[in-house]
């Protein structure tokens, strides 16, 4: 169970949760529900393979990813901070519009509304072997995992650091709270709130290009619900990186048993429900007391 | 390629109806997608596909090319039998034909409609002998899509090949999933494949549609192999796939077009196997490195063994 | 100025409608194909024929008990995202009391399958209900938690345990209690050309009942009238002596079991089979339903029959055209997003509106 | 007053749907001042403030600061110009420190981009100690007293370098002692140079501390006196447009039997603490007994026990003597108990029904409102139709919605409600708080009626001279317990003041605890327990 195969199978499924749930925790955090994740995932998926594959590099893919799940975490922005329509309406129309125009423009490009091609996947980080034992060692430590795995962890870091000890943080904490009292200081909650929208949809996006990359290839629908998943991380989590971090690491550790599971007798349906048994359980149990920023849905 | 006019039917037209996966699943759908255009070539006639989206879709996009006056349509799967008995009834002169058909126990079909099956077990019975010859740990993983009996059937027959050739050998079972998304799912099947290569398997047989593009993938990745299903996969990581396991539903769907072109089109199931060479095993540029004489002799046995009766595969 | 308010309403959502047509039309437009002639095609499909005006109902029937779903529990304050695993739950258990219930006369399985596919969606919508009512936690997470759930285990069920002997496809046998008849045959009757093959079902009817009794029950009862004080302001619904937490739970049965009746036409109409998986996100269109009906029951019925119109010229647009079908789930998705934000927009034309007559009357006054 | 005034404006127009809440207004005020803002709820003080701050952008007006103009400003603009504002409702962020609070929008900086917290907290503790503040920079607000809360929004103001300071209602909430202490606060605020607009509806305060009035009536200035020049019954005309009666006539109480026994209640709140300890009184049939203390002490957890809505602990509640303890709110309102709740759009109204539908609340289960489950919309219209006759509620329409009543409105009609179903016992939580002098006159009338006809009445109020002028009997509350009681009459405004801070000797269970730890306000939803004392 504690096998190293499934922990690494553990982190690399948890990776593209934890970037989506980090985008979730900036989102919510501003006071803007964003249950759009499991689009914007989608949506960085596509705009990274589509990308990747004209360019070759996929690391352009991944700055695609980015590019693309802010540009529809935009429309997320608009339609209720500007708007002020409700947020849950608006994150549920933008997972339709992301299922259906990524499957409308998979048709146009590649003509099958299904799969994409294969693309270029991200190289492993590394020291070249000719270097010797030091390379080897240091290639065991950052070569291991593909390099959006690192950099979601790092990611963790950051968004824990800018969350708690920066300006911006404060103030998008604040707003998540108290918005009227942030804008009796001086600074703009609208500004806040597109902020925080706009990084959750920079952060899913790049989830999504894991998600793609990873795979060498978009297929409709890849998102699968990871969205909502890391949406039960992110409370889970308690709106905290580091705890969204451990909430995503137990799924993905969930779904990698399940996988590892496999074959040994236990019906292969019930081993899939782990997972969601497992959140809701925990939910009953943990976070039923967990406070969510006090403004959050509400329009400003 | 459309006609949205019932009235202009001067040319022969075929209408292709997708499974779950769809075009593009560069295995299954593929495999029927690459016999439809070969024909459209050689015969000049017209073709439209679509992948229905809802379940009630299927009978009714069915009814929809059939009244259109379409002369032959061809459902990609076995999710179209239902709709296609239902419909093939109604239009006594459009040919129908379903892949994988799912016949019922006593059933007679309609002289419109022609079901084809394949005996997938018995290729996978020979890339199973291929894969226990070629393994150096003696350990084996299979990757199913969807947990259904038609997947077990690769399974069943995979497990009977490597046994023939190792008694003793072991085979690391998994499935992607319970819902037809568990054919498209390229992510979890790499991760399923990365999990049994890392506990030492070393050759992984996929039977999962696009999915098993993932577990391609996980083999070139860590330098072990996967064989590939359904279309001739070879080429998609040449050194890292061993064989490929190959329906040859672009055949069967060529032969229905040709039949219905030139009036022998015959209702009826109509049942593939290694005789017919409607299932077979790849060797090609890619992997022949990779299949020794040895192998190669040991298959063909195999081989002819099941066509002359003396080995009955199983089928679960 | 109440009359102006209503009329708008009204307007709103057509409007957004016919922008979120023009939207898609542009989308055609950039591929390099004619919208006229892909949107000529799509209605032809919806309208073309008594074949198609079927379809339409056909394909709206289990979007109205899904919106139902949806709105009811909207006017309990919840958020059912759940519709999916509750249709599938609801199906089984129909299913599953049509195969044992194998010779019973019609006139009793039809109301005892119907039953059964409320008490089905109802029970599994409890859940998310009691753990929402006990514990407080968010009945959206746990919907969506539940759909996962339900799938897989009337996956587990029709695979493993119900499946049809020698079959392949991952469907039960054939249930024959309890078959709902097709409206061809009636219709026909009455001089209406509908074809024999329709799927057009007496499913409809109960559709056409299940959205008059949602108003009933949310209108003219005095459950219904606790619902909604829950959903409109739980506190003063407590203070009142309303029991909140029952009526929650109450809220996500009766939401739950509309949402069961999908079954009515799936298993009891149409296909007379459970078939695995065979939703593809019913109960997500639901959300999108409910939403354009602005959560009322007769706005359900209309958006219900938007969608059936699309789904069905969706089909005609991707048999025999190069323009797939996913054109039309943009169109709904932009058609939602269009009207939430048409109706802000409203809303603050309204409050302008009102902000000049006060300031007039002001004016007059001094 | 050397220069120009600190503050100009001139002719500002304000409108919101149905109301014009600014019409015209000028408004100076010196430099150097201190100018008090008075008027009636819904005069439209805050919205001017509102104005002047950048919040809300006025129709029409020009304003001027320390002769500069203001245009199409935001808050960040009044900011930079020196001025700061401490809000009606406090703008506070519960779940950050009070350093973090002060600090925010305004941070100092480590490294360009870290917080400095060092620097955060010292600036926070040097403010505090020049005013004697004694705040903990690192202690979260949702921890503080709203007197403590109060100097956090005054040290932000300071912060951030204002020398005009607005104070909307800054006494509201505070205790008779943290007025006073406010007060030197103020007064050493203006000695050091700066400028303080503050609003009160408390005339003595007025009288007391302003230099300068200005007086307002439905959104226009209805004048600008000097304070030493003028008397609390000026003001009030001037405020009101016509002689204002500030006594409520009352006939000597004629108690019958005992109606309520309330016996050594105690309610547990949020994180375990202990909210009401040992509550133990009576109120008998035909008399008002009134609870009067800061609020957060208790008072809103008690009425939520004796009406249901929270369990009790420990002790019991009885109803012409049926134990009622920790039964359902349905049970106890159908055994005759009515609710008029402190908050009335959060716990008397559904403001998406209608006004017939707002009073069946309650009774909507029961015959005529309901028969077998079926709700009979024509008996809640008639019977709607009456109590909008018999209440004087305006619009005259059973089938207007609630929320587009006035405040004041709603409130009757939570009155009429609640009266109409002739309880045995009435539970009155701040039947006032925010209606006009019209509607309170109503309500008053109404609750002496109540009692006259029979039936028990407990008033709670933060507004003493409420319950001075109905109570027959006072009860003080503060920890959680009664810290004293006394006969309606026998008793100063001070003296009450002084047990509600819980300094008052004679054995009061809070005794000797400084104001500063009283429990935080409740907040609307009851999930805001004070700070048990001990
Ligand atoms: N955001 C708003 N939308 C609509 N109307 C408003 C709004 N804010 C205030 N009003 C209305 O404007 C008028 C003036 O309100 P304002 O808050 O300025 O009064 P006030 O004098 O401060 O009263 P109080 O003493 O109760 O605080 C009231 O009728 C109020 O209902
Ligand atoms: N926040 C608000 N949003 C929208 N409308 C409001 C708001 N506050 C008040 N109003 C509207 O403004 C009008 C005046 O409200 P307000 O509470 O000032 O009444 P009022 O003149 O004080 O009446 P009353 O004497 O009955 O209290 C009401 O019709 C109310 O609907
Ligand atoms: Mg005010
Ligand atoms: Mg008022």
């Amino acid at each position: 169970m504690f096998e190293l195969v499934v922990l690494d199978s553990a982190l690399r499924m948890a990776t593209p949760l934890i970037f989506a749930a980090l985008g979730g925790i900036f989102s919510e955090r501003s006071g803007v529900i964003n249950i759009a994740l499991e689009g914007i995932l989608l949506t960085g998926a596509f705009a990274s393979v589509v990308v990747t594959y004209y360019t070759g590099d996929p690391w352009a893919g991944a700055f695609a990813g980015v590019f693309a799940g802010m540009l529809i975490s935009l429309i997320h922005a608009i339609v209720s901070i500007v708007f002020r329509a409700d947020q849950i309406v608006s994150g549920v129309a933008i997972n339709l519009l992301a299922m259906g125009a990524t499957q409308f423009l998979t048709w146009i490009i590649w003509g099958s509304s299904a799969n994409s091609p294969p693309v270029q996947g991200m190289a492993h980080w590394g020291l070249p072997e000719s270097w010797g034992a030091i390379a080897r060692g240091v290639n065991a430590v950052i070569g291991h995992y593909p390099p959006l795995v690192y950099i979601a962890l790092a990611s963790v870091v950051v968004a824990q650091v800018v969350l708690f000890r920066t300006p911006f943080g404060l103030r998008l904490r604040a707003t998540g709270e108290h918005p009227e009292a942030v804008d009796t200081l001086g600074v703009s909650v609208v500004r806040m709130r597109f902020s925080g929208v706009l990084l959750s949809g920079a952060l899913a996006g790049l989830g999504g290009a894991f998600l793609a990359l990873n795979t060498h290839q978009f297929v409709k629908n890849m998102s699968a619900g990871r969205g909502y998943i890391a949406l039960a991380a992110m409370i889970f989590g308690k709106w905290n990186p580091i705890g969204a971090l451990g909430a995503c690491l137990l799924f993905g550790y969930a779904e990698a048993v399940q996988m590892g599971l496999q074959g040994r007798d236990v019906p292969t349906q019930f081993v899939q429900m782990i997972p969601y048994v497992l959140t809701m359980v925990a939910l009953v149990g943990v976070i039923g007391r967990a406070r969510p920023p006090a403004a959050i849905g509400k329009p400003y | 390629n459309t006609g949205d006019d019932a009235t202009e039917v001067d040319a022969f037209r075929v209408g292709m109806v997708f499974d779950v996966g769809g075009k593009g699943d560069k295995s299954f759908n593929d495999s029927a997608y690459r016999g439809l255009l070969r024909a459209a070539d050689d015969f000049e006639v017209e073709h439209t596909e679509f992948e229905p989206g809802q379940d009630a879709d299927r009978e009714t996009g069915l009814r929809k090319l059939a009244q259109a006056g379409y002369d032959v349509i061809i459902g990609v799967g076995f999710l179209f039998s239902e709709a296609m008995r239902n419909v093939a009834v109604d239009y006594p002169d459009v040919n129908f034909a379903c892949v994988d058909f799912d016949v019922r126990p006593g059933e007679t079909l309609p002289p419109n409609l022609a079901g084809l099956r394949f005996r997938e077990e018995e290729g996978s019975f020979l890339v199973g002998v291929l894969a226990a010859m070629y393994s150096k740990t003696g350990r084996l993983g299979f990757v199913g899509g969807m947990d259904i009996p038609l997947i077990h059937k690769f399974e069943a027959g995979y497990v009977a090949g490597a046994r023939y050739v190792d008694p003793g050998i072991s085979t690391t079972v998994a499935y992607a999933g319970t819902t037809p998304q568990a054919f498209a799912d390229p992510a979890r099947g790499k991760e399923l494949a990365l999990l049994q290569f890392g506990r030492g398997v070393d050759v992984i047989y996929h039977a999962s549609g696009s999915t098993g593009n993932g577990v391609i993938e996980a083999a070139k990745e860590v330098g072990k192999t996967a064989i590939g299903v359904d279309s001739n996969q070879n080429y998609m990581a040449p050194g890292n796939v061993l064989t490929s396991m190959v329906k040859k539903v672009d055949n069967a769907v060529y032969m229905t077009v040709q039949a219905a072109l030139e009036g022998t089109f015959e209702g009826g199931l109509r049942e593939f196997g290694l005789e017919d060479e409607g299932i077979g095993y790849a060797v090609d540029q890619y992997n022949e490195d990779l299949i020794t004489d040895e192998m190669l002799a040991k298959v063909e046995e195999a081989k002819a063994a099941i066509v002359a009766g003396e080995i009955v595969v199983p089928k679960r | 100025m109440v009359r102006w308010n209503r009329l708008a309403g009204v307007l709103s959502p057509l409007v957004a409608v016919a922008a979120a047509f023009l939207v898609g039309g542009l989308v055609v437009l950039a591929i390099g194909e004619s919208p006229i002639r892909i949107y000529a095609i799509l209605f032809r499909g919806a309208f073309g024929s008594v074949d198609g005006v079927g379809h339409v109902l056909f394909n709206a029937c289990p979007l109205i008990f899904a919106g139902l779903a949806v709105a009811f529990a909207f006017r309990a304050g919840l958020f059912n995202i759940g519709g999916e695993g509750q249709l599938y739950i609801g199906s089984f258990v129909c299913a599953w009391a049509g195969l044992a219930l194998v010779g019973v006369p019609a006139w009793i399985a039809i109301p005892l399958l119907i039953l059964a596919a409320a008490a089905g969606g109802g029970l599994w919508a409890s859940i998310p209900g009691v753990l929402k009512a006990r514990f407080g936690v968010h009945e959206v997470i746990n919907t969506i938690m539940m759909n996962f759930i339900a799938i897989g285990l009337t996956s587990y069920l029709v695979i493993n345990v119900f499946k049809e002997a020698g079959q392949m496809t991952p469907q039960t046998v054939e249930i024959t209690a309890g078959q709902l008849p097709r409206l061809a045959g009636p219709l026909r009757a009455i001089g209406i050309p509908l074809p024999l093959a329709n799927p057009l079902n007496a499913s409809i009817l109960i559709a056409l009942a299940a959205i008059w009794l949602a108003w009933f029950i949310l209108y003219r009862t005095t459950f219904g009238y606790e619902v909604r004080a829950v959903g409109l302001n739980p506190q003063a619904a407590e203070n009142a002596g309303i029991n909140v937490r029952r009526t929650i739970v109450l809220a996500m049965v009766v939401s739950g079991a509309f949402a069961g009746l999908v079954a009515t036409n799936e298993i009891m109409g149409f296909r007379h089979r459970f078939l695995d998986n065979f939703s593809s996100g019913l109960g997500f269109m639901g959300i999108a339903v409910a939403l354009l009906g602005k959560n009322t029951p007769v706005g359900v019925l209309f958006a219900a029959l938007l969608f059936g119109v699309l789904n069905t010229g969706a089909l005609e647009v991707d048999v025999f055209t190069d323009v797939p079908r996913e054109l039309i789930l943009v169109l709904q998705a932009v058609t939602i997003i269009l009207v939430v934000v048409g109706n802000e927009v409203l809303a603050r034309k309204l409050r302008a509106r009102e902000a000049r007559v006060a300031l007039e009357a002001a004016g007059e006054a001094s | 007053m050397a220069g120009g005034p600190a503050i100009e404006m001139r002719g500002i127009t304000k409108r919101y749907p149905r109301v014009v809440a600014n019409d015209r207004v000028d408004l100076e005020v010196a430099d150097g001042e201190i100018h008090a803002i008075v008027g009636e709820n819904g005069a439209g003080k805050s919205t001017l403030m509102k104005v002047l701050y950048g919040l809300t952008p006025a129709d029409a007006g020009v304003i001027r600061l320390k002769g500069k103009k203001l245009e199409k400003h935001r808050p960040a603009d009044a900011i930079r110009a020196g001025l700061g504002m401490v809000h009606q409702h406090f703008m506070l962020v519960d779940t950050l420190t009070v350093a973090e609070n002060v600090i925010l929008g305004e941070e100092p900086r480590r490294n360009g981009v870290l917080i400095d917290a060092a620097a955060a907290r010292e600036r926070v503790e040097s403010l505090s100690a020049e005013y004697g503040f004694e705040l903990d920079p690192a202690e979260y607000i949702e921890n503080l007293s709203v007197g403590l809360e109060q100097r956090v929004e005054i040290v932000k103001v300071l912060y951030r370098g204002a020398d005009v300071l607005i104070l909307d209602e800054p006494t509201g909430v505070l205790t008779p002692q943290e007025v006073k202490e406010l007060f030197v606060i103020l007064r050493a605020l203006r000695n050091s140079g700066r400028t303080i607009v503050f609003i009160t509806h408390k005339l003595d305060e007025v009288i007391e501390l302003a230099d300068r009035v200005t007086v307002m009536r439905d959104g226009r200035v209805a004048g600008v006196v000097e304070a030493s020049a003028t008397t609390k019954e000026e003001l009030a005309r001037m405020m009101v447009g016509r002689d204002v009666l500030l006594r409520v006539s009352k006939d000597v109480a004629a108690p019958g039997p005992t109606v309520l026994e309330v016996a050594g209640l105690t309610a547990v709140g949020r994180k375990g603490r202990e909210v009401l300890s040992g509550i133990d009184f009576e109120i008998r049939a035909g008399e008002v007994l009134g609870i009067a203390g800061v609020q957060g002490n208790g008072q809103t957890e008690l009425v939520e026990v004796i009406t249901g809505l929270r369990k009790a602990a420990g002790g019991r509640v009885f109803l012409n003597a049926t134990d009622i303890t920790n039964r359902s709110p349905r049970q106890i309102r159908d055994l005759g108990v009515a609710h008029v709740p402190e908050d009335r759009q959060a716990r008397g109204l559904v403001l998406g029904f209608t006004i017939a539908e707002n009073i069946a609340l309650g009774r909507h289960h029961r015959e005529p409102y309901s028969r077998h489950g079926h709700l009979r919309l024509d008996a809640m219209r008639e019977h709607a139709a009456e109590l909008i006759d018999e209440n004087d509620l305006k619009p005259r329409d059973p089938d207007a919605e609630a929320r587009h009543l006035s405040g004041g409105n709603q409130q009757k009609l939570i009155v009429a409600r609640e009266f109409d179903c002739e309880p045995s016992l009435l539970v009155a939580s701040q039947p006032t708080r925010g209606v006009d002098i019209g509607a309170i006159e109503f309500v008053h009338q109404s609750l002496l009626g109540m009692r006259d006809a029979g039936a028990a009445v407990l008033l709670v109020s933060a507004e003493l001279s409420e319950i001075m002028t109905l109570a027959d009997r006072i009860i003080v509350m503060y920890g959680g317990r009664i810290v004293a009681a006394f006969d309606g009459g026998s008793v100063s405004e001070e003296e009450l003041g002084v047990f509600m801070t819980g300094a008052g000797g004679g054995g009061g269970a809070g005794a000797g605890e400084g104001a500063g730890e009283a429990g935080r306000a409740g907040t609307p939803d009851g999930t805001g327990a004070p700070e048990a004392m001990h």
